[in-house]
């Protein structure tokens, strides 16, 4: 295993620690239970978002903390959820009296400490709306699996469902425009080398020298099918179908792409990518109007991509264009 | 017969050496059909709980099981966490105030835990999860006291039923949890939490089955 | 080789499509020869900041295009200088009659194409002014060498001279801040893994699974040591040790931290270094002011980070908080 | 005896070729003590090179060679490209005007070749450079022509000792270019670019020492 980490078991409080060194004017950072909140918490009378899941995908969700994006963020072990007090002592922290939104990716795991932390907040006096992120199109969603995977359309949700409540809209409306999102966001992603948690010390699959794993999430788990490598269009071409024809997205329809890279990917792929994704649309007559290009949703070292699409709308378009002002995602300000 | 107190402890205390034991086999278990990370959760929360085990006022073999639960829902994370975390919590209060615990003490904790289990987690028998090591060993447990077995007796044949149930999870196509995102693929690797459960009722029998034959 | 492609040869032209496809409103891209150039070039009366230098370092130098940094930039091929006439038809391009800086990183093929582009550009009647980096405190200076590569100050003098531009400052003088950027800034890096340079299809060295190569320069060329892999409080050690020393940083300074990861370092870890070169700093009286934390000026998808630190002074900081509007860096706007 | 300006264009597409050939081979020294690239370099600029060669006017040895040297100026990047470029101009520059190429010709244009690449790159002898092989094979072919031997006698001296040159490159530490930054470990290595030279004064011989024993 080959980290820049002292030991594993350190590596999501000293990487914690990094972060509140770096960035004392955007978040503080609290330990046990580990959450880091905005440096202006609690911002009175806005309603306050809350997000978590396992480290190792960072810039998410700490790198999202700040103004007009997240209230605070739960950073569980790698991979790994994180427990119900951490979530509740973030929900407390944050609640600037217009209650709290529950952003979560649904995991089994996630799910129901968040349910947990919810159930404990509202025993609490505090007003919780939970909304679910369920976009990844390569698992076949059925009622008898755990439903598909929350992964790239979260950070657009968190942007935008941010941006809503810096507007001081009110708890319900921001739950609804971030539900908006997520029922008008799809995402696929695929991997080229396999990662190892740290504590684990040995890649989580193996996988040959000429073989990718489509339908791969952000955890190292396998994904729905392996194949011999392709070209970048061959790839692109049967992720953005998938992702294009769940929706379906028609044409004239104008969207953000989202090209996210999983953490060992260099930029200069992730361009040859969005090139690819961008003939791909035009193809379609689907006009891609913003875009995002970076590594924002990862899975420590892994090798691969994500295509995300979110169909916009007036709102959606203004909300992401509005200011948002975090460790990894800033501008307008 | 029943198990005393001190005994209860030395099943948790137990159970937390099987769990780091067996935490790079769970773990590689669980990178097969999920994330790589069972093994190293179940011991982080079970030496939590260890930690705690001095602090925990004698006696109650109710309240043992809750620290152990409630702690486990706050050190352990992802799904193991609520799911074992309820599972001992449900036992606790299905025992609560109890100083020791008869062979029927653990038939209710079993019965009442697998029920929260399934509360949370939604999940049914032949999903591919914890509930299928669960579920026969419970099963068992009750069939051979009902028939009149001895609580040690009551304890192997319960241990057994999770083996078994354990195994059974291999074939199986997994529709909850995380293994369930492969689809086809999740058939034939055996599930990590239905053999962190079998361990569970393996360290139950181990410890308290040897004195009564 | 396991890279997101198509074919080896086309590379550099199709990320430079999908930056053009990405960033309209910042920069428009020019091929046969390549270059890029901020979307409102030339800006008249403004010195021109022109930069350039092999692909593979992504996002610098294209990313770092638009208001408040590069004029324009020269891509080469992979880890290739980019040739003369790619630099002067940018400098022509640029000139918006107030002279242009090239920004050079010192590398005999770098240097000797900017040379070429200079002499040529002069004698059109453009000023130039050529400025050197040659930051990398891993090659011992000698007269008897190429000289210190330029690595990570780059960025930041790119960043800081852009800002003196942007403020109308006479060449002379943008060039002078600049050349103040390197005399007060000194980085070293350190690799994991080697890269693969897509035409060369293999990996540029071999290395083994507990090993890492010291004093890496950004091309995959080897370090000047290799050593058994160690945790990471040593290795910063290791490295901001040979930088703090090189001007030397005296307690009480006030630096800019940069920490860089070489392109398939994921974030997470990055952190944790960042939180060992703070702790070292501190242990030295050294303050970190400002800092910047990710993948920067990379080696394709080499593991790894550099250390880069610029000693601060007032108006080194004022220049690096002022607005910068590119794809790679933006804040303030 | 004189190369006709077919034969010098021969000479050109045969460097093309052979530089195609052993793209991996000068890749991977590269890699050794570089940046994986001078075989790639050398190639596109000589591809390039290649495809201009309908387009010059024939008769004119000096533009031949100009017309090569700026091809590779503008196509090849990197020190490669300055210098392999600056060469060919200047070998251009010696025989301007020239129809074919003399013995004393070729001296002439590798000597004023010789001394812009130094101009350019201001390496030495001795720093593991192009020019520990085009130094001694210039010195070799003039020290022949002196000596009164045939061109093609000369021709083949000079690719002998610029081969001599380049495996002399393999002990030295390298004081010029990337390989410098390796320092001492760059000893042990022999040089790409002085091996790309090696091959360019071996094509010569092999293209015009033929009719000439
Ligand atoms: N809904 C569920 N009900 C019961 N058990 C479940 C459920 N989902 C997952 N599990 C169990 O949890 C185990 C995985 O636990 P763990 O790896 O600790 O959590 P995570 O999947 O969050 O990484 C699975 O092997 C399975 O037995
Ligand atoms: N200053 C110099 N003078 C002469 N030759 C040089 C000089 N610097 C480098 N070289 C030659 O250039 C070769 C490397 O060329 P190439 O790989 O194409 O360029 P780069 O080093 O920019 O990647 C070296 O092997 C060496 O022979
Ligand atoms: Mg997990
Ligand atoms: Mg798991
Ligand atoms: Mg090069
Ligand atoms: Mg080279």
């Amino acid at each position: 295993m080959k980290k820049l980490i002292n030991k594993p078991e350190d590596v999501v409080t000293e990487a914690l620690q990094g972060i509140a060194a770096a960035h004392p004017d955007l978040v503080r950072v609290h330990t046990n239970p580990n959450f880091l909140v905005r440096a202006d918490a609690p911002v009175q009378g806005k309603a306050a978002l809350v997000s978590g899941g396992g480290s190792g995908h960072e810039p998410m969700h700490g790198g999202f903390v700040g103004m007009g994006m997240l209230d605070a963020a739960c950073p569980g072990e790698v991979f790994t959820s994180p427990t119900p007090d951490q979530m509740l002592e973030a929900t407390k922290a944050v609640n600037g009296g217009a209650g709290v939104v529950h952003i979560v990716k649904n995991y089994t795991g996630d799910v129901m400490n968040f349910d947990m932390a919810a159930e404990m907040a509202r025993g609490e006096g505090i007003e919780v709306e939970s909304v679910l992120v369920d976009d990844d199109v390569a698992v076949q969603d059925s009622l008898y699996t755990a439903g598909r995977r929350g992964v790239g359309t979260t950070v657009l949700m968190e942007k935008i469902a941010g941006a809503a409540a810096e507007e001081r809209r009110a708890l319900k409306e921001v739950a609804e425009i971030a539900r908006h999102v997520n029922s008008n966001g799809r995402s696929m992603g695929m991997a080229l080398t396999s990662c190892t948690v740290p504590a684990a010390g040995k890649p989580t699959f193996e996988i040959g020298d000429d073989e990718m794993e489509i339908g791969i999430g952000i955890h190292g788990e396998p994904g729905r099918q392996r194949m011999k490598l392709k070209p970048v269009h061959e790839i692109v071409e049967m992720m953005a179908v998938a992702v294009v024809e769940d929706i379906p997205y028609a044409k004239g329809d104008e969207v953000l792409a989202f090209v996210n890279g999983m953490g060992g990917t260099p930029l200069i792929e992730l361009y040859v990518v969005y090139n690819e994704v961008n003939k791909f649309l035009e193809g379609r007559g689907v006009k891609i109007t913003r875009n995002l290009i970076g590594s924002y949703i990862t899975s420590l070292e892994m090798a691969g991509f994500s295509i995300t699409l979110l169909k916009l709308d007036d709102e959606l378009t203004k909300l992401w264009d509005a200011p948002v002002k975090t460790p990894a995602l800033r501008w307008g300000v | 017969m029943s198990v005393p107190y001190d005994q209860v402890v030395q099943f948790v205390r137990t159970f937390a050496k099987v769990v780091s034991e067996n935490r790079e086999y769970l773990t590689d278990l669980d990178s097969a059909i999920g994330d790589a990370d069972h093994g190293i959760n179940m011991d982080r929360g079970m030496s939590a709980a260890l930690a705690k085990l001095d602090g925990v006022p004698e006696g109650d073999v109710g309240n043992l099981f809750k620290t152990v639960g409630m702690t486990l829902v706050s050190t352990v994370g992802g799904a193991g966490g609520p799911l074992y975390g309820t599972l001992f919590i449900q036992m606790g209060m299905a025992v609560a105030g109890k100083p020791e615990l008869s062979s029927q003490d653990w038939a209710e904790a079993l019965t009442k835990g697998l029920e929260g289990l399934v509360m949370r987690g939604k999940a049914e028998p032949g999903d591919k999860t914890m509930v299928d090591a669960l579920t026969p060993a419970r099963d068992a447990l009750k069939e051979a006291l009902e028939e009149g077995a001895s609580f040690g007796d009551a304890l192997r044949r319960s241990a057994a039923a999770a083996e078994e149930g354990m195994k059974g999870t291999i074939p199986l196509v997994a529709r909850k949890g995380r293994a369930s995102y492969l689809g086809e693929r999740s058939a034939g690797h055996q599930d990590p939490g239905a053999t962190s459960t079998y361990l569970l009722l393996k360290t139950a029998a181990d410890t308290w089955a040897d004195g009564d034959p």
